[in-house]
């Protein structure tokens, strides 16, 4: 059952991208964008439930384990919140003009070609196919970026396409070289990763090395880590609402799982200290470099495409303090932040779509005018910004815990200085935005539904989280970090 | 009542309110009303949870599980005697707001809609809930999600009418260095509980004694650090006059009046129960430091608070004096603590007096503020300025005002005196057993306490006089009419708490034997405060350890009502003789308001002799009507510099900003850059595992 | 074919590779760095034929057959025309001096055999210098892709950082399974058609050159 | 003589007080008047002020609220209660636990803090002006008060004043060291500000500028005003007989018994006159200080205090 779970996976969203070109009609559409995410839901927790009860399977290239059901998991969740949205989304977009009737049925095939590239890297065990599938995001999402045809999108899309092309061939670059290592002793199956990791104490330490270093900065370009960040902003801004949230939610992390694939390599090739400096490194420099930008920001996306630099720092962090609890927060914080981030840019759209201009200064009073649209931005705000009854609070403890016990305390001075920094800039933009008179550009009309049911959904998730983690999804993250550590 | 199920029901309680209060939004003025009443109810309960373990035997404490939330820790309630006491006072202030809220809330804005009224009810319960579990707390991760809980709920509540720009900006200030103090808090924590591997109070304790010194003090000035910020300690205060104000006046009370105490709940339960060594003395530095910052905040806190002319904001800086005070008492402890043998009864009574003073600021600094509340409602001006002859028409108010006034002025008959006196023995008995230079610090802040103490009472001479005394200097004041009876009612509760610790204190301490037993495992606070009977508060001064100087403020506070009386007979003069009215004379001038003394002159000759603190700028211009011998009119505006602020935090902000300006103007937006940074990360990289693996 | 005269071959090739691409850098006109890129295609091609030779395997034939097909006359041709048709600026216009370029390009050599120095004798001896010229080759291309103001400057920057890609994967692991190649080189049309299509969008939609892209900043 | 004092020898030494109140102000002023080389009215002449005002009907100002007719009361009962701490007849603890030299202090600001208030509520110009001016020079006397009584509560152990006196009257005049000298001299300066004489205040004057305790008494009339006078003439016993306690240790031995007890009053009668003579010394010898440099003259009693507490500690 379980196999061919794994190969229909990947399938839904292609065949239902296929279907999106034949019709035109929007409602259409919009019917099946829904019933795919759902259908995609479903069939996911049913291959968690496999896995959980009867451990990793692979077909063909494909391989499932717990580590991939973390970000499948994921995925699935953050493509469903979208759809939802992209329902009164895409009412209002069309309305104003900003998405050509005729284009909508393009839009949505794009996605969910990028859907289904999203699944197949998550799912791949073949370390060629992941690098294939990771390429395939870029190019669909790339044309989702520059899909408002405006000056700024075009400009986005162009720095987007390039920068990561060039991050992605150092990645294959260093996947090249794990598998010139892997060849010499594993014979024909050196691409499967599964394979490599069994045979991956006896590789050869300098070439795993120059190898983990390319796959970082590839793969890091991709996550959007610092110093290769530069495009991440301008992308994540310039694309559409949805595809924002899709790019900052999970994209980054499809990214962050295939450095997680190369560390276990590198650990166990070259010993577990190499790669969790290699990342604390990086982590660092995401969560130092993020700061100037948020606090004198005035575009409310750019703003939060930043923010999403440093929470991947915050990642990196832990993955570098590494150690069973280091990693637990890691993964805990993947998940934390693309709910969390995916209901920021939702809520971030709607104001812009009331006020249709996206500098904060414009903002203002936004609770006076979209009561629940505001409240709802200043809870993403506040848990962004790691305030406890929220689920990020929860993992930065977490990932703080691992710091202070390996005795990084320096990391930890730092990154503390900057959370409570970062904390004040966000603070102040939000609070800026929700409190105050509302200007006159603000629009007074009624909040639509649909895009409140998508926002309530993920808010719900990060509130749940916040307060406590379900047993199943700790024993799925417990799990996952004995693959990265044991 | 057995205890156990006494925490559950709080929580029943204020869980209750809170949701009650969130259906105001339909169900109108009713849900609010309820929302208060829950609040009380639970008030009520976590009173006699609190009496109840006070009153028994002091070591006993009550563990509680939770249900379990998060994987790695397990939480838990722990009720021992400190967070009893610190629960009683909570509830003490909470039970008055309860009852003064939704009349004060109805009065105050009648226009505002229910729904954000609900808001506020519902944030008042959080507050409540978070700040009574958070004494009750038992382990790390609650202590940590109950802080930030009622630094939240306190938010809401701050920036609840965000029509006005300077809410919404006091309310970031205070999220911020709120937040910045739990960020010194959670190193703290983790780092205890990295050693114990478990987050419980019980494992940190063990984990913490075997701790060397020099972490050990890292860590309790981590601690302090954060718990400074909360108390709004001088350096860090900046945020407590800009965010008490903005608060619903009932929500300023509980701000001012407990939320503060809570970090000196962290304070005690960090110094002496989880850091403290096993067994000999605190580290020196610990005491020296928290006397001194005490003294600082009492004598900075109180010579703001006489140039504010702001009535809540002048009593929020008089809420940094007090804390001043409180944490003189609680430094003097530190450093009498195990010095020698002898001096574990100083080291109890340097406690009780800090443990009585906590009590006693939150009583009437919860009346000042509910009497300012009172003020606002009926003439929505803050500004002294513009009051003026409110006795004759808020009598009530007015009385009960000077009730609190001479309460926070340390004046004898009541509690505030009390708090003081003991403080004062403590210091007296600190400078003769602490010998060498160390005495004439602990002597210097005996001097500056009493000048605090008279600083206070010119404070609030010039605050009674000016807001209730004279003319009414606006119409705002004109037509002010006395508030209704909740609101008198909420005062009235905690006028009387002020008279009884005022004038029976003795059995107060008898409820400070199970804090004073849990932290400092010496002799008991009533054997020594209380050694000659609860009517009699006496010390115990000379190194024999038999209490040498006692005093009875009951058979003072006796002597006094005899004495009123006699003085009231000889009042009435030996004939009938008549009374009549007349204007007050102004040297044959027909009187008007513009006669009477303002806040700002009869400020005006202490902030000539504090010039230097003050630094004040003031700017006076002169209207002349043709020649400048004829003033047609004289523009005086005058403002007192607070120094932390202006050297400190707006510097520190415009750095900030203007180095995170610069770095976003030379980011250019050229894809050159952006490939260029991704080829120079590589090649760094490279070149490093080059050469580190040579 | 002995194994040795292998090695010989391919470090022989390696240096010509190395020279095509100092050849790129420099190149102060578009045509001059266009056939340099389709010179370094056929020397890869050669290499793979070599390599097939020697070690027999067939896939190495058909890759060898692509790339000459594709890499060495396809994609130049394709670049010659739109060159041609679009009337696009003949000279290279450098963001930075050539003169810095080059010393850059050199730092990178340097620091390629400073790190394969690093991998210890004995795994040095069984790549030969394939592996440094191969980081050196990629490294460089993306220089010049940051170094140049046109699209189709970049374009050819991609192509030689995706060449050396190409080389190191055949030296260093004697040829990798068919369809990762094949997925390889789809990847790079497939970029390479993205590309143009935005070039042209730009230039159409905004008739300004990609060079002034710059208006997303801080 | 040392030795516990029961209630009715406490209540016994208030009665004193009380009545000998306004005849040390009657005292001071006749010997003011002979330095300055005049009559002078006579020693009694404020009992016949309180007698006169007690019979006089009450002026009261139109805006003044319900708490200016409770004034004087309070401020009369608070000065009297603190004349029960103060030691007269017989030296020693009181019988009962009362109060010590903090609550006298305490019970003085409180009658201070209640004339203030009271000022203000009458509504003037004068009113205010007095009430800020007292209220600025209060706050700078006391922690030096507060010092002086440690300096001497550090040798004898309690802050007690009885026992404060009991400890100093054994010790013979010569028993003195450096920190009682000091502590003496910080006493002297603070005795004008204490009881509104003349470097600080000028008692005899109704000039705005110059009148600090004055100025807040303008607004009461009649039986109030008997009151307030009353109140500061006891104020100024009161505080004679601190010092008294504190420093002077002339006291004859004696048991109990009513010849003790007249032994006991001619003893605190001396020592009452010796600070007469310096207090009337202190007014005609020299001129009122401007309000700003009240500071620096309590700075330097502030000085000695310290000096003396730390010669103690040290």
């Amino acid at each position: 059952m379980a196999d061919t779970l794994l190969w229909v996976l990947p399938l839904v969203p292609i065949v239902t991208a296929l279907v999106m070109l034949t019709t035109r009609d929007r409602r259409m559409l919009s019917a099946i964008d829904i019933a795919s995410s759902s259908v995609l839901l479903v069939l996911a927790l049913l291959l968690a439930r496999e896995v959980r009860a009867s451990g990793p399977r692979a077909f063909g290239v494909l391989r499932v384990d717990d580590l991939g059901l973390v970000f499948l998991l994921l995925l699935v969740v953050l493509t469903l919140a979208v759809s939802i949205y992209t329902v009164g989304w895409l009412r209002q977009a069309v309305a104003v003009g900003n998405m050509q009737a005729d284009s909508v049925r393009f839009y949505f095939a794009l996605v969910h070609a990028f859907v289904a590239t999203m699944v197949v890297t998550v799912l791949a065990d073949n370390l060629g196919v992941l690098w294939i599938a990771m390429e395939g995001t870029t190019i669909t999402s790339a044309v989702l970026v520059g899909y408002h045809g405006h000056h700024h999108g075009l400009e986005a899309a162009w720095k987007y396409i390039i920068v990561t092309t060039i991050g992605i061939s150092f990645g294959l670059f260093g996947t090249v070289l794990i598998y010139a290592a892997a060849a010499a002793s594993a014979g024909a199956g050196a691409m499967s990763w599964s394979a490599i990791m069994d045979v991956a104490p006896t590789l050869d330490p300098g070439i795993v090395r120059i190898g983990f270093i390319f796959v970082m900065i590839g793969y890091g370009t991709k996550a959007g880590l610092a110093p290769m960040h530069l495009w991440l902003p301008d992308a994540h801004s310039q694309a559409p609402t949805p595809v924002s949230a899709l790019l900052s939610g999970v994209l980054i992390k499809c990214a962050l799982l295939g450095i997680i694939r190369f560390q276990t390599i590198a650990a166990a090739a070259c010993g577990p200290g190499f790669p969790t400096t290699v990342l604390l490194v990086f982590g660092l420099i995401s969560v130092v470099v993020a700061a100037p930008f948020i606090l004198t920001q005035h575009d409310i996306k750019r703003l939060l495409g930043y923010h999403s630099v440093e929470h991947v720092g915050i990642v990196a962090l832990g993955l570098g303090f590494g150690g069973p609890v280091g990693t637990y927060g890691a993964l805990l914080h993947v998940v934390n932040h693309g709910v969390t981030k995916a209901l920021a840019f939702f809520a971030a759209g709607t104001a812009i779509a009331r006020y249709n201009s996206r500098d904060m200064r414009v903002i203002r009073g936004l609770l006076g005018v979209a009561p629940i649209g505001a409240t709802l931005l200043m809870l993403a705000a506040l848990s962004l910004a790691g305030v406890p009854p929220f689920s990020i609070f929860v993992s930065e403890v977490i990932v703080l815990r691992a710091g202070i016990g390996d005795g990084h305390w320096a990391a930890v001075a730092v990154f503390l200085v900057m959370v409570v920094v970062i904390f004040a800039g966000l603070l102040h933009h939000a609070g800026s935005m929700a409190f105050g008179e509302p200007t006159p550009a603000a629009g007074r009309e009624r909040e639509a539904w649909s895009p409140i049911v998508g926002m309530v959904l993920l808010a719900a998730i990060m509130i749940a989280l916040g307060l406590g983690i379900p047993g199943s999804i700790d024993g799925l993250l417990r799990r996952a970090t004995e693959i990265i550590v044991d | 009542m057995d205890v156990g199920s006494g925490p559950s029901l709080i929580a029943v309680l204020y869980g209750a309110g809170a949701l009650s209060a969130l259906l105001a939004r339909w169900s109108g003025p009713l849900a609010i009303r309820i929302g208060h009443l829950a609040a009380l109810a639970g008030a009520v309960v976590a009173a006699s949870v609190a009496l109840d373990t006070l009153l028994g035997d002091p070591g006993r404490s009550i563990i509680e599980p939770l249900p379990v939330l998060f994987p790695f820790a397990r939480l838990s309630l722990s009720i021992d005697g400190l967070s009893a006491y610190f629960l009683l006072v909570i509830s003490l202030v909470a039970i008055a707001a309860a009852v003064y809220g939704p009349t004060y809330l109805r009065v105050y804005s009648p226009g505002a809609g229910s729904a954000a009224q609900g808001v506020q009810t519902f944030a008042l319960n959080m507050f409540l809930a978070s700040m009574s579990f958070l004494c009750c707390a038992g382990d790390a991760l609650t202590f940590l999600f109950c802080w930030e809980g009622m630094t939240l709920a306190s938010y809401v509540l701050v920036v609840s009418d965000h029509r006005s720009g300077d809410n919404e900006r006091a309310g970031l200030l205070y999220l911020v260095m709120a937040h910045g103090g739990t960020a010194l808090l959670l190193a703290a924590f983790l780092a205890l509980t990295e050693r114990a591997g478990a987050f419980d109070f019980a494992s940190l304790r063990a984990a913490a004694s075997s701790l060397d010194p020099a972490t050990r003090t890292t860590l309790f000035f981590m601690a302090l650090g954060g718990f400074a910020v909360k108390a709004g300690v001088v350096p860090l205060h900046v945020w407590l006059p800009r965010a008490h104000p903005a608060a619903p006046s009932h929500v300023s009370a509980l701000m001012s009046g407990v939320m503060l105490k809570v970090a000196i709940y962290g304070i005690l339960r960090f110094a002496f129960d989880l850091l403290a060594p096993v067994s000999g003395p605190l580290p020196p530095s610990w005491g020296w430091v928290v006397l001194f910052v005490g003294t600082t905040s009492a004598v900075l806190g109180v010579l703001y608070a006489l140039q504010q002319h702001d009535l809540k904001r002048l009593l929020a800086f008089h809420s940094v004096e007090n804390i001043g005070i409180i944490l003189i008492g609680v430094g003097l402890a530190m450093i009498l603590w195990r010095s020698d043998e002898a001096s574990g009864a100083l080291a109890t009574l340097a406690l009780t007096a800090a443990l009585l003073h906590t009590a006693n600021h939150a009583a009437f600094k919860g009346l000042l503020f509910l009497g300012a509340g009172s003020v606002l409602a009926r003439t929505h001006v803050r500004n002294m300025e513009e009051l003026g002859g409110l006795a004759r028409r808020m009598p009530w108010t007015a009385g009960l005002f000077l009730l609190g006034a001479i309460a926070i002025s340390a004046l004898p008959p009541l509690n505030g005196f009390v708090s003081e006196w003991l403080t004062f023995q403590a210091l007296l008995g600190g400078a003769t057993r602490v010998h060498g230079p160390g005495g004439l610090v602990i002597v210097m802040s005996a001097a500056m306490l009493a000048l605090t103490g008279g600083l206070a009472a010119a404070c609030f001479a010039k605050a009674f006089g000016v807001t209730f005394l004279g003319r009414p200097r606006t119409l705002h004041a004109e037509h002010a009419t006395e508030v209704p009876i909740p609101m008198i009612a909420g005062m009235a509760w905690l006028g009387s708490v002020c008279v009884a610790l005022g004038v029976a204190p003795g059995y107060l301490v008898a409820l400070l034997d199970a804090p004073t037993a849990t932290l400092l495992h010496g002799p008991v606070a009533s054997a020594v405060v209380t050694a000659r009977g609860p009517l009699v508060l006496s010390t115990a001064l000379t190194s024999s350890g038999e209490t040498a100087t006692s005093i009875s403020m009951t058979v003072i506070a006796a002597l006094l009502a005899g004495l009123a009386v006699a003085a009231w007979a000889l009042r009435r003069g030996v004939g009938r003789a008549a009374r009549r009215d007349a204007p007050t004379w102004t040297c044959g001038m027909s009187p008007s308001s513009r006669f009477d003394y303002t806040a700002t002159a009869f400020a005006k000759p202490l902030r000539l002799v504090f010039e230097a603190l003050y630094r004040p700028r003031r700017q006076v211009t002169r209207e002349t009507a043709g020649t400048p011998y004829v003033l047609r009119r004289i523009h005086y505006a005058g403002e007192v510099v607070d120094l932390a602020e202006t050297q400190v935090y707006h510097r520190v902000v415009e750095e900030v900003s203007a180095l995170s300006q610069r770095i976003r103007a030379r980011s250019t937006g050229s894809i050159y850059g952006y490939i260029g940074f991704v080829l120079g990360a590589l090649f760094v990289a490279l070149l490093l595992i080059g050469i580190t693996y040579r | 074919m002995s194994s040795e005269t292998v090695h010989a071959i391919i470090d022989d090739i390696g240096a010509l590779l190395l020279f095509t691409m100092i050849l790129i850098v420099a190149a102060g006109q578009i045509y001059r760095a266009i056939y340099a890129v389709a010179a370094q295609s056929l020397l890869i091609a050669i290499a793979a034929a070599v390599l097939a030779a020697s070690t027999g395997n067939r896939d190495l034939w058909v890759i060898a057959g692509l790339t000459l097909g594709v890499k060495a006359i396809g994609l130049p041709w394709g670049l010659h025309v739109v060159v041609q048709r679009m009337n696009v600026r003949r000279e290279v216009e450098p963001v930075i001096p050539i003169a810095a370029t080059l010393a850059l390009a050199v730092a990178i050599v340097v620091m390629a055999f400073q790190v394969s120095a690093s991998l210890g004798p004995i795994r040095q001896a069984i790549t030969g210098n394939a592996l440094p010229v191969g980081i050196a080759l990629t490294l460089t291309g993306v220089l010049v892709m940051a170094t140049r103001r046109t699209a189709l400057t970049q374009m050819v920057g991609l192509f030689a950082s995706e060449n050396g890609l190409f080389f190191t994967a055949m030296a260093v692991t004697q040829g990798m399974p068919l369809i990762i190649e094949i997925g390889v080189i789809l990847d790079v049309i497939l970029a390479a058609l993205v590309m143009t299509i935005m070039v042209l969008r730009v230039r159409s939609t905004v008739d300004a050159d990609i060079a002034d892209l710059d208006r997303l900043r801080g | 003589m040392t030795g516990d004092r029961p209630l009715e020898l406490v209540l016994l030494e208030l009665t004193l007080l009380v009545l000998l109140g306004p005849l040390v102000t009657g005292a001071i002023q006749k010997m003011k008047a002979r330095l300055q080389c005049r009559q002078g009215a006579g020693v009694l002449q404020p009992y016949r002020d309180l007698a006169k005002l007690l019979r006089k009907g009450t002026v009261q100002a139109d805006t003044a609220s319900g708490f200016f007719w409770a004034i004087p009361i309070l401020v009369l009962a608070s000065t009297v209660a603190a004349g029960a701490l103060v030691p007269v007849a017989r030296l020693g603890p009181p019988g009962f636990p009362l109060g010590d030299a903090v609550m006298l202090l305490g019970l003085l600001a409180l009658a201070r803090f209640l004339t203030a208030i009271g000022a203000l509520d009458a509504g003037g110009a004068f009113g205010g002006m007095g009430a800020s001016r007292e209220m600025t020079v209060a706050p700078l006397v006391e922690p030096v008060l507060m010092m002086v009584v440690f300096s001497t509560a550090v040798a004898a152990g309690t802050t007690e004043l009885g026992a404060l006196a009991a400890h100093r009257g054994t010790s013979w005049f010569l028993a003195w060291r450096a920190a009682d000298f000091l502590g003496f001299a910080a006493m002297l300066v603070l005795l004008p500000a204490e009881t509104g004489r003349i470097p600080v205040d000028n008692p005899d004057t109704h000039l705005e500028l110059t009148m600090l305790h004055e100025g807040m008494l303008l607004e009461h009339s009649g039986p109030g005003l008997g009151c307030m006078m009353l109140a500061s003439h006891t104020r100024q016993i009161v505080t004679l007989g601190l010092v008294a306690a504190l420093f002077f240790p002339v006291t004859p031995m004696g048991g109990s018994g009513a010849l003790a007890l007249l032994l006991g009053v001619g003893s605190f009668a001396v020592k009452v006159g010796v600070l007469v003579v310096f207090l009337a010394l202190v007014e005609s010898s020299y001129a009122k200080l401007r309000l700003f440099r009240v500071p620096q003259y309590l700075g330097v009693g502030f000085v000695c205090a310290l000096v003396a507490l730390a010669l103690r500690i040290l």
